[in-house]
This record gives structure tokens, C-alpha cells and sequence, in this order.
């Protein structure tokens, strides 16, 4: 029977089911027990699972990311909270030079299966260091997985896959996301990283977006369709690996592609996307490739300024008619 | 001390807890966003801790910053205009509670990142013995952050060169939901100073005189160039961890114990009852500081906010990024 | 008179001067006081400028370049040296939150002049936590500049203008350049940042080329001239600020661009050129960008692996001439 | 300890210093690629730490790892093939001196990062902790190791839950050129534990036996769910920082003070004087590590390079990417 779901609640299910069935998964973070996470993700799993298994730590970033590493090097499956992603700046090189790093300097003797789950993103006023979207760093750095959901059931069905991938996972969950509601089955499968969603079929021009974004192309492609402008829209959902496979077939069919993330543009993680494209599939482009991004600048507090500083609809629905005015005849 | 002195304690403490209370109707009503952490119940150890400082000491606050600010000599209207984001904030509305700041009245920001001041402070006590100056700087931070690795490296550099700084540990029992019992073995986080060879000193962080007398004996050895000192203010506050945290990982009589021993109606009582003031003297600060955050509401909410071009501005000193 | 000097021996001289210059300068970092620093760039500077203005600390990289930002708060100006880059994963929070951020959520009331000096890249079989070039993961974040110099007298003239810039500056050394020598003046200027240096000029391609991937584009356009292929390989010394008129300028000429950089490809800072001019010069572009970096790996120990790694000239050569053959006519 | 026992330690701290001498002249002719640190010099600390353990016991290294690896059983031909980054080393070559390890032999592996195997090592002893083993890690690490922010962290946290693991600290006077006068005001970082609620414990690091015991008794507390210790071994490397290094930031009386107090000669003589051995059974194991350690250099030189093409192996479990 279907129920009323938000993105809190489904990944909650997904430790749940992960913890239930092997006993390997533990779960360790500040304020992740007692208080159930700052939002809510691990609620309940103390009761159920004991202190051993769902650890509240004391602030110290670097002590409990890089003893996952430990963990998981005799065998365990650690699920790591970051309680917002701009603290994995304290634990980065556990991330970067650690786990990202060990199975290939052991030689590849060695498992490394940990989540890194950290809620991400802006909209809600939280400012320079409790709002940015940093999974593009990650996307730099071999060995490392990328995840980014933008819906309750692709949530959930991606954490579990994450939490029995061998590789560490980089988890990426959206602050304005996690009350988003869906109706969702109980039964479920996980959802393999590397396959991504279409969410919309449209010929004129491919939209890439992740996390929160979807919504806003999914929008724009309304609007653009009401124009008689059909968007096919893509949602990666894991940035690496990535599902080259769909997205490049979507742009040899459209010639056109525009890529929205809530990064930062400079540097971001569509940059690699769009490079990838513009070195592969040049003879099918008709129109320069369009990046929609946040602007280059730290997130700021006040709502008018986060408004303008995310990238929005219009911002969407603007850069696929421009592309659309610049495309030539091949 | 002249009577003055043990006024203006009062008069500090009080300018917090108001500013506060304000503080909470207006992110209640939406006219502060974000995210707000209140230090109501510590004042007395925010007031007694900059009530030793010179203008031209520093200060390193943490994302529970209005108090430290105001005692450091914060203007509380354009410490309100800042809250709600407004162009006479003082950082123009771009930081807000959890980043105010201003370096004018040496107060180096409240931060986000948990830890992050006290290596600035350090840096800051830097400056002060690479130019030869007397000025101290003294860091604020909570019991969480005195487990991050930060404490250790910024103490062991403190201590090695015997930078003019102070620590001063605001111990509220609690990190968020984690109380001091699940997140250290020891009791005090002041039992760590001897491993830097500096002096730990516990205070009753509720006591405005106790905390005044502790950091005055610590800025004068700082001063002196004796290195630094670890404070540990034993203290609480009243709300829970930001605006909107019920708070229910703590014990309800806990809290009833520890508002019982509000700093700031045990101080005016000192006050009164050892004869420096009569009760007419503390309703005129009460007052006075009432009337001075009613204006400071009105002064921040007639403040501009900033116009949405301007989120570009301010990035770097001579580069503006527009469009995207 | 010109004499033969070092890189390490320029970036020293640079630190003298300013030191010597302006006392408000002051290098801090480990091992670079009495031991002169791993790379020698520091070596003398404490006998003349004494313990104060040369500090060695203990192994803190987070306090020291907590420090710095603390201190270029007060006025001072810090120069940083993290001992390789792959170490500047210890003190992340404080360049990416702290640092970069700093003016910004000052609502533009502070200055944060600070220079962080780093020992990157490969080639000297260092392995997976020595050998890294970090510069991209910085791109990303608003508020820092990046150079990256490739030649004495750019290291020289280049770490001058970023000890007078008012921003942080992430400063690239590169191991491998470090002993690389030129014949050169005494007096010298500041180079500013933001300039581009063309090495070669040429009509049939673009090569954009960094730090020790000059050289070897050098070396390539030789290569491919004598094939009659006319490369013009562009040095743009600063990442950010980025010479974009010169870069833009030679493309619109040319109509083909390869970027080589010593970074993992995936993610890197050639990805963001890449999608800049994909988005701003489609209609000059004949054929598609390419990239040529490391491999999507980490660093690893043996030469030969090393070298296999690494961007090499003839990985440059074949990158050229693969686009020259997927040329389109427009 | 039966004779086997005393034997076996002499065995382990010869075995460290031939292999390690190999290891000078291999790197000296181009053999071994990349840095090289050396830990001559601390073998009673290395060889008397691991004598305690278990196989099922762990171990976290630092970038200075061949005598933790080879007192935790490593063999010297796997390992000198790892150094000569070659197919049959431990990691296939790819780790090589600085990230040597073997989870087989429970050796989490040598670091480059300093400090990094802290962390590492308080997450193998929590695996143990959950899981309810009895398991105990020894996590080596240096004096300048100690002064990073992960010490703080891990020294609370493995106290705080009690885990199994035991922190020793080499104490070799320097980090680098630092020495640890010029990098902590304290004179003993065993001085440190205090302010975590665990046991402090400073060790003559050139005496393997009062090593083995130190260890003994905090791998036993370990062991019993009481939680870790903190043991300093005070010692000195022969070689400088790395292969390479003059060093001369040492005095050199300092250098001949602790080459007189070398442990191998100085067991040596004990295991003769109180009769335990006599000169021919020492002079046997020399001779019979001398052999193996040949025997390594022969199994490391015969061993094949890796195929350019396996750069692009071991990155992930599941994908290889091949190209550029
Ligand atoms: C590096 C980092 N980790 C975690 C957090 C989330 N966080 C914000 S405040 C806080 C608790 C801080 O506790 P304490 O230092 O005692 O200060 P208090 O809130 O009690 O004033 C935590 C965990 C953060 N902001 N930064
Ligand atoms: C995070 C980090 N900072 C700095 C270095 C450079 N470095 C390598 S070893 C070393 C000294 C370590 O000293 P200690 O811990 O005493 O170990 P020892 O070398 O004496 O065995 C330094 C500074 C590093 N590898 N990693
Ligand atoms: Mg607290
Ligand atoms: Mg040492």
C-alpha cells in the first residue's frame, strides 16, 4: 500500500532496511542518535539498533571520518553524517587522501565500502558556510562515487545501493529536498548508481539537472513548452559514475544541451559534464553548450540575494532560448 | 571597580538579554532569517569576560555570537539591522547572526564552522607579538568545539610562543544534543590546559564578578607576556540550541535548576544587596536598554535591504563577477 | 647583469623583496626557518628576518593557516607555506570557508591579504598523497585567486603581485620546476595577475597550457611543426583571474583548443576553460575541445605508471592531431 | 618469556636494521624510487611494541613504517619488492615505502599524511568495539604527529568509549628540522593523557624489554574493555629525516649521544650477560637475517615492474577507466 513519503523519511527507511539486514552497517555522526540528526534522517535507528550501531561522536570531523576508514578496513559499512556538507572541509583529507585514495595504495587489496551522507544546499537562508554545493570537489577526485537524489524514492533506492557499494560514496541530500513528499510503495529495489532518470522526452534540447534543480527544469521545460519548445530532461542522479550512455544519446538527438546545478559555476561539476560533451559529441552539437549555475560568490544570508544568487527557473528557461538563437544548421 | 563599573556589568548583561528576547520575536515573525543561536544565560560571562578589554583588544566569537559582540561594544542597532539582513548591518546584511562581525571594535566574527575562531584568535594574537604590541586577544568557544582538533594545535602554538591570547571556554553542558558526560571522559575542559603547560582555571560562569576577576588576572599575564591562559566558564543557556530546537535531550529539571540561577537577577540582587545600587537604579537600566532595542528594531527594519545586484559585490577587492 | 638563477632561487628572491619591502610580511608554515623549507625557497630568510617574520611551527596546518587568516585581519600580511599541496586537505575549512569567504561575509569590511605558497604536481615518483595538482578543486571557490607559474621569472614576478594583492592567492609550485634555471635580470617587475603569456604563436590550433605542462606544449608545437601544424600555446600563469582575452583571442583565430594541465582529468580546472568557451566562442570553434590531463586516477609510485600518468608531449602531439582530423568546415 | 621469546626480539630488531640498510643501498643505486624514511635507530620500540600482539591485532603506521611492518610480521621480500614498486609487493607495487601495508598480517598500512593513522586506528579499534572482539590496535605515530588537531580528537574519543587501542608515540626529538623543544612547551607529550582520563606512560624507546612490558600492560587494559593508553617511547633515528637528508640541523654530539645508546648492541649485551644467549647464537641470527635480507633483494629484482596499462587498476571495486 502506497503512503505519503517525504525525502526524510525515505532515506531513514533505507538505513533502516541496510541496518536490518546486515549487521556490518553502522551509522556514526554528531547528534545523529539522541536527536535523530539535525534533519531527522537517523531518527529512531538508536532505539532500535543500540549505541554500537548508530554512534553520536563528539564534534571532531576528522576523528570519526577517518575512522571509518578504519572501520571499513576490517570489514565494516560505515554511513557517515556530515551534518551539513561545508564541514566536510574538516574531514577532507580523510575523504580525499584516505579513503578515496586506499584501495589504491594498497594495491587493491583492500574493500573500502563507506557512505558519506551530508545535506547540501541553499534556499533556506543559512549563508556562506551552511549552504554550498560542493559535490563538483568530490567529482575531481578518483575513487570517490557521487550521488545526488532528487526525490524521495530515488532517495531511497540510491542510499541502499550506496551503502553496498565497495567504493566510498559521496552522498550528496539537499536541504530543500528533505521535506518533499511522494507517495511511495513500501516494497522497493535499489536503484543502481550509474542510471540516470529521464524525466521528460523532448527533441529541441537536452536539460541536465541535478538535486533540487530537477523541479526548476522540469518548470522551465513547462514553460518552454508552452512556447511550442520541447525539453528533454535528465537527471543524472549519480554524477559519477555517470550514465554518459543516456545523456549523450539525449544530445545526439537534440544537438543541444544545457546543464543546471546549484553550484557555484566556476569549476562546478557541469563544467566537467559540459567539457566531456564538447569533446565527444562536437559533430552533433548545433548550439554552444549552456551552463546555468549559482553565481560566483559565497552563498548569501539575506532571501533576496540566496533568490538571485541560486539559479531559478528563468534562469533556465533564458539560457535554453538563447542557446535556441545561437544554434547554426550543420 | 567604582559604582559605575559594576553598573555598566549590569548594564552589558542586561543589553544582551534584551537584544535576545528581541531577537526571538523577530525571527518568530520572520524579520530575521536564517539560522539564530541565542546565548541567553551566559551573559554574565560574556560581560565579565570583555569587561577587562581595550578597544584595541580582540575578540573571536562563535555562531552564538550577539553576546560577545555586545559586550565587546556592539552598536544593537546595527547589530539588529545586521540580523535582518539590512544594508546598515554591520556587514551589510550579507552575514548575518552567525557571521556579525565588525573589525572596528575588534570583534573578529562569529563563525559557522564550530572551532574555526580560535586558530583566528591565535592569528590574531600573532599580529600582536610579531609587531610588538600589548593588545590580547581572548577566544570564545563552547565545550563542543574544545574537542575538535583546533583546541590542541591553537593551544600547543599559544603556549609554545607564548602568544598574548586567552581561552575562554563557555561550557554550557551541551553541544546541541550532546551533553559533556557523552562527549568527554573528564569533567572539565580546563583539566587540559596543564598538557600545554598553561594555566586551567574554572569559574562559575553565571558569577559576572567571578568570570570579570578570572579573565582580568588572564589578560594581564597575556599582556605581560606570559602566554596564554585556558578559562573554563561553567555556564547555560536558556533556549535550546537555535531558534526552533525544542530541546527535549535535556532534562526539564535541569533547565528549571540552572534558571534559577540566572545571572542576571543574581547580580542586580548582589548589587542592591550590598549596597552599590537601590532597585530604582536597575528598573532605570532596564529601562534604558528597553528603550534602546525598541529603536534599534526600528532603526534595522527602516535599514535598506541590499539590492540583489549587490550579492556580487564584496567577492574579492577588485573583481565583480556579474551574470552567471 | 643577468645571472642564472633557479625557481627556487627567484621565489626566494621575491620573498626578500617583499619582506624587505614591507614589514607587515611575515612567512609562516613548517620546516621553513632553520631548515630553509623542504624546497629551499625560504632558505636565509630567517637569519635576516629574524623568528618573528619567519615562523616554523609545529605540525598544525590548520592553526597556521587559521593563523594567517587571523593575522591578515589585523593588518599583517601572511605568506603560507604548506610543506606539499596534497597537505593543504589538513587546513581545507580554513582557505575555503574562512579565507575565501571572510570578505564576503564582512560585507566587504576586511581585507584578507594572504598567499598561500604550495609544492604540487608529480614526476618524482612521490606517490598518491605527494605528487597531486590540487589547483582545480580551488577554481571552484569564489573569492581565492589561483597562479600558477612556469618559469623562474614568472615565479618571481608573479609571487610578488600576489604578496601585494589584497586576496587570498592560492600560489602553485611545482616540484618539477623548482630546479629549472634562467638567465636573468637582477630588476625585475611585478607581473600582474590575470596576464596570459603567449609562448609561440601560430594559426592551426590553441594549446592552453599550465605550470609544467608549458614545456611539454612547447616541446609538442615543435613536434607538430615540423609536420607543418603551427601551434600557438598560451601560458595563462593565473588561473584565476583568467586572461580570458588572450585565450579567447587566439581561439577565435584558430578555431581549435587543447588544454593540457598535470590534473586528473575529470573535474579539473581545463574543464571549466573547456565550458567557457564551448558557451562563449561556439561559432569560432571548428573543431571539438580537447583535454589533455592526467588519468582519472591517483598518483601512482613506479615510474613507468608515472610517467603513463602524467600528460606527456606526444599525448599532446596525437591530442592535436585528432582534433585537426575531426575538423569540421563552417 | 621463554629463550625463543628474548631470541625472537633480537631477531625482529636485526631484521628492521639489515633490512632498512639494504633498503639505504638499494635507494642509493636507483632501485627505490621516491622518499625514503628510515627509523634505524628505533627498533626496540617497534620490535617490542608488536611482540605483544596477536595476529588478529592491528597496527597503523606512519610515513617512517618498515620496522612497525616487519615487527608486525612482514616479510622482508614482499616488502622490499613493495619498495622496489614491484608486482609482488604488498600493494603491487603501487604504495611502495610511504604507504606500505598488509591487512592480511593487520597492518592498516604507513601514511603519508601525517597523523593520518590516528584516526585510522581508533576506527579499527571501534570494529572491534562493535563487534565485541578482543581485538586491540597499536597506533604508532611521531612527537610532531602528536601536535596535530587528529591527537585531540582520537586521544577523546578512544576514551570516551573505552575502545581497544593503544597509542605510542615515537618520540625521536624531531619532526623534520623541528625539534620537540621548538614544537611543544611541555617536555613530554605522555603528559597529554591526563586531560583525556587515561593513563600516560613514558617508556625508554631504546629498551626493548621495558618497551614490551609498557605495551603488555596497556594491550592487556585494552583488552579487558578498560580503554587506551598513551605511551611515549623516548628514542632517536640514525638517518636523518629522509634518505637524502644531511640532517645538520642536529647537533652531532646529540647524533653520537643516541648512536652509543643503539638497542640492537645494547640487547645484544644484556641477552649475553644475564645468559640468555651466548655470542654464537646472536652471531647465528645476524648471519641468518643477513641471508634473508639477500634473499629479499633477489625476490625484489626478480619481480616484474607493473604493465604501464594497470595504472588504471585498483581505483574502484567496479570500474576501470582506461585512457585519458
Ligand atoms: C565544524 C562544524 N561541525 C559541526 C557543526 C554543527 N554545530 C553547530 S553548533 C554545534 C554545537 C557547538 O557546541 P558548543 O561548542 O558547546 O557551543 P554551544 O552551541 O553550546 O554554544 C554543532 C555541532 C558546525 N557548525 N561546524
Ligand atoms: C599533514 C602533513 N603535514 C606535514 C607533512 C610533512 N612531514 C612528513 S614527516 C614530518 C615530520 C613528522 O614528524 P614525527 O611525527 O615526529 O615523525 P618522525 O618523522 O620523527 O618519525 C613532516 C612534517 C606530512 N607528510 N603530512
Ligand atoms: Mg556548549
Ligand atoms: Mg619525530
Amino acid at each position: 500500500m502506497a503512503k505519503r513519503v517525504s525525502t526524510s523519511k525515505a532515506l531513514n527507511n533505507a538505513l533502516d532496511r541496510a541496518m536490518a539486514f546486515d549487521e556490518r552497517v553502522f551509522c556514526i555522526g554528531e547528534d545523529i542518535g539522541i536527536m535523530g540528526g539535525t534533519f531527522g534522517v537517523t531518527a529512531g535507528l538508536l532505539d532500535k539498533y543500540g549505541e554500537k550501531r548508530v554512534i553520536d561522536t563528539p564534534i571532531s570531523e576528522a576523528m570519526f571520518m577517518g575512522a571509518a576508514v578504519g572501520a571499513a578496513a576490517r570489514g565494516l559499512v560505515p554511513v557517515v553524517e556530515i551534518m551539513f556538507s561545508d564541514f566536510v572541509t574538516y574531514c577532507f583529507d580523510q575523504v580525499v587522501n584516505q579513503a578515496a585514495k586506499m584501495r589504491y595504495m594498497y594495491g587493491g587489496n583492500i574493500e573500502m565500502p563507506i557512505v558519506i551522507r551530508m545535506p547540501g544546499g541553499g534556499s533556506v537562508q543559512s549563508a556562506a558556510q551552511h549552504s554550498q554545493s560542493l559535490e563538483g570537489l568530490f567529482g575531481h577526485i578518483p575513487g570517490l562515487k557521487i550521488v545526488m537524489p532528487s526525490s524521495p524514492s530515488d532517495a531511497r533506492g540510491l542510499l541502499l545501493s550506496s551503502i553496498t557499494d565497495r567504493n566510498p560514496v559521496m552522498f550528496f541530500e539537499t536541504k530543500s529536498l528533505y521535506a518533499k513528499v511522494e507517495k511511495l510503495e513500501e516494497e522497493y529495489d535499489p536503484i543502481p548508481l550509474g542510471t540516470a532518470s529521464v524525466k521528460r522526452e523532448g527533441g529541441d534540447v537536452t536539460i541536465v539537472a541535478t538535486g533540487p534543480c530537477v523541479l526548476k527544469a522540469m518548470n522551465a521545460a513547462s514553460a518552454l513548452a508552452e512556447e511550442g519548445i520541447e525539453a528533454e530532461v535528465i537527471d543524472p542522479r549519480t554524477l559519477y559514475p555517470l550514465d554518459t550512455k543516456t545523456i549523450f544519446g539525449s544530445v545526439e538527438k537534440t544537438g543541444r544541451l544545457l546543464i543546471v546545478t546549484e553550484e557555484c559555476k566556476r569549476g562546478a561539476w557541469s563544467a566537467e559534464l559540459s567539457a566531456e560533451v564538447a569533446e565527444k559529441q562536437f559533430v552533433a552539437l548545433k548550439a554552444p553548450i549552456a551552463r546555468v549555475g549559482a553565481l560566483n560568490t559565497p552563498v548569501p544570508l539575506a532571501k533576496q540575494l540566496e533568490d538571485y544568487y541560486l539559479p531559478q527557473t528563468e534562469n533556465i528557461v533564458d539560457g535554453v532560448k538563447s542557446i535556441l538563437k545561437e544554434s547554426v544548421i550543420k | 571597580m567604582d559604582k559605575e563599573d559594576y553598573l555598566e556589568l549590569y548594564r552589558v548583561m542586561v543589553r544582551i538579554r534584551k537584544f535576545e528576547q528581541q531577537a526571538t520575536d523577530s525571527f518568530e515573525i520572520g524579520d530575521i532569517p536564517g539560522m539564530v543561536h541565542l546565548s541567553m544565560g551566559q551573559e554574565a560571562t560574556e560581560a565579565g569576560a570583555c569587561s577587562v578589554l581595550k578597544k584595541t583588544d580582540y575578540i573571536t566569537s562563535t555562531h552564538r555570537g550577539h553576546g560577545h559582540m555586545i559586550a565587546k561594544g556592539g552598536k544593537t542597532d546595527r547589530m539588529m539591522a545586521e540580523l535582518c539582513a539590512r544594508r546598515d548591518g554591520y556587514c551589510r546584511g550579507k552575514g548575518g547572526s552567525m557571521h556579525i562581525s565588525s573589525i572596528e571594535i575588534g570583534m573578529l566574527g562569529a563563525d559557522g564552522m564550530v572551532g574555526a575562531g580560535m586558530p583566528i584568535a591565535t592569528g590574531a594574537a600573532l599580529a600582536s607579538w610579531i609587531r610588538g604590541t600589548d593588545d590580547v586577544t581572548v577566544c570564545f568557544f563552547g565545550d563542543g568545539a574544545s574537542n575538535e582538533g583546533l583546541f590542541h594545535e591553537c593551544l600547543n602554538f599559544a603556549a609554545l610562543k607564548s602568544l598574548p591570547v586567552v581561552f575562554l571556554c563557555e561550557n554550557n553542558l551541551y553541544a546541541i544534543s550532546t551533553s559533556t558526560k557523552r562527549s568527554m571522559k573528564v569533567q572539565d575542559v580546563a583539566s587540559r590546559a596543564a598538557g600545554y603547560g598553561i594555566p586551567g582555571v574554572i569559574v562559575d560562569g553565571n558569577d559576572v564578578l567571578a568570570v570579570r576577576e578570572a579573565t582580568s588576572e588572564a589578560v594581564a599575564r597575556a599582556r605581560r607576556g606570559e602566554g596564554p591562559t585556558l578559562i573554563e566558564a561553567k555556564t547555560y543557556k536558556h533556549h535550546g540550541h537555535f531558534e526552533g530546537d525544542p530541546a527535549d535531550y535535556r532534562p526539564q529539571e535541569e533547565v528549571q535548576l540552572w534558571l534559577d540561577k540566572d545571572p542576571i537577577p543574581r547580580y542586580a540582587r548582589y548589587l542592591v544587596e550590598s549596597g552599590i545600587a537601590v532597585e530604582g537604579e536597575i528598573a532605570a537600566i532596564d529601562g534604558e536598554i528597553a528603550a534602546e532595542i525598541a529603536k534599534a528594531v526600528e532603526f534595522a527594519l527602516a535599514s535598506e535591504p541590499l539590492d540583489s545586484r549587490e550579492t556580487c559585490m564584496d567577492v574579492y577587492s577588485d573583481i565583480v563577477e556579474e551574470g552567471r
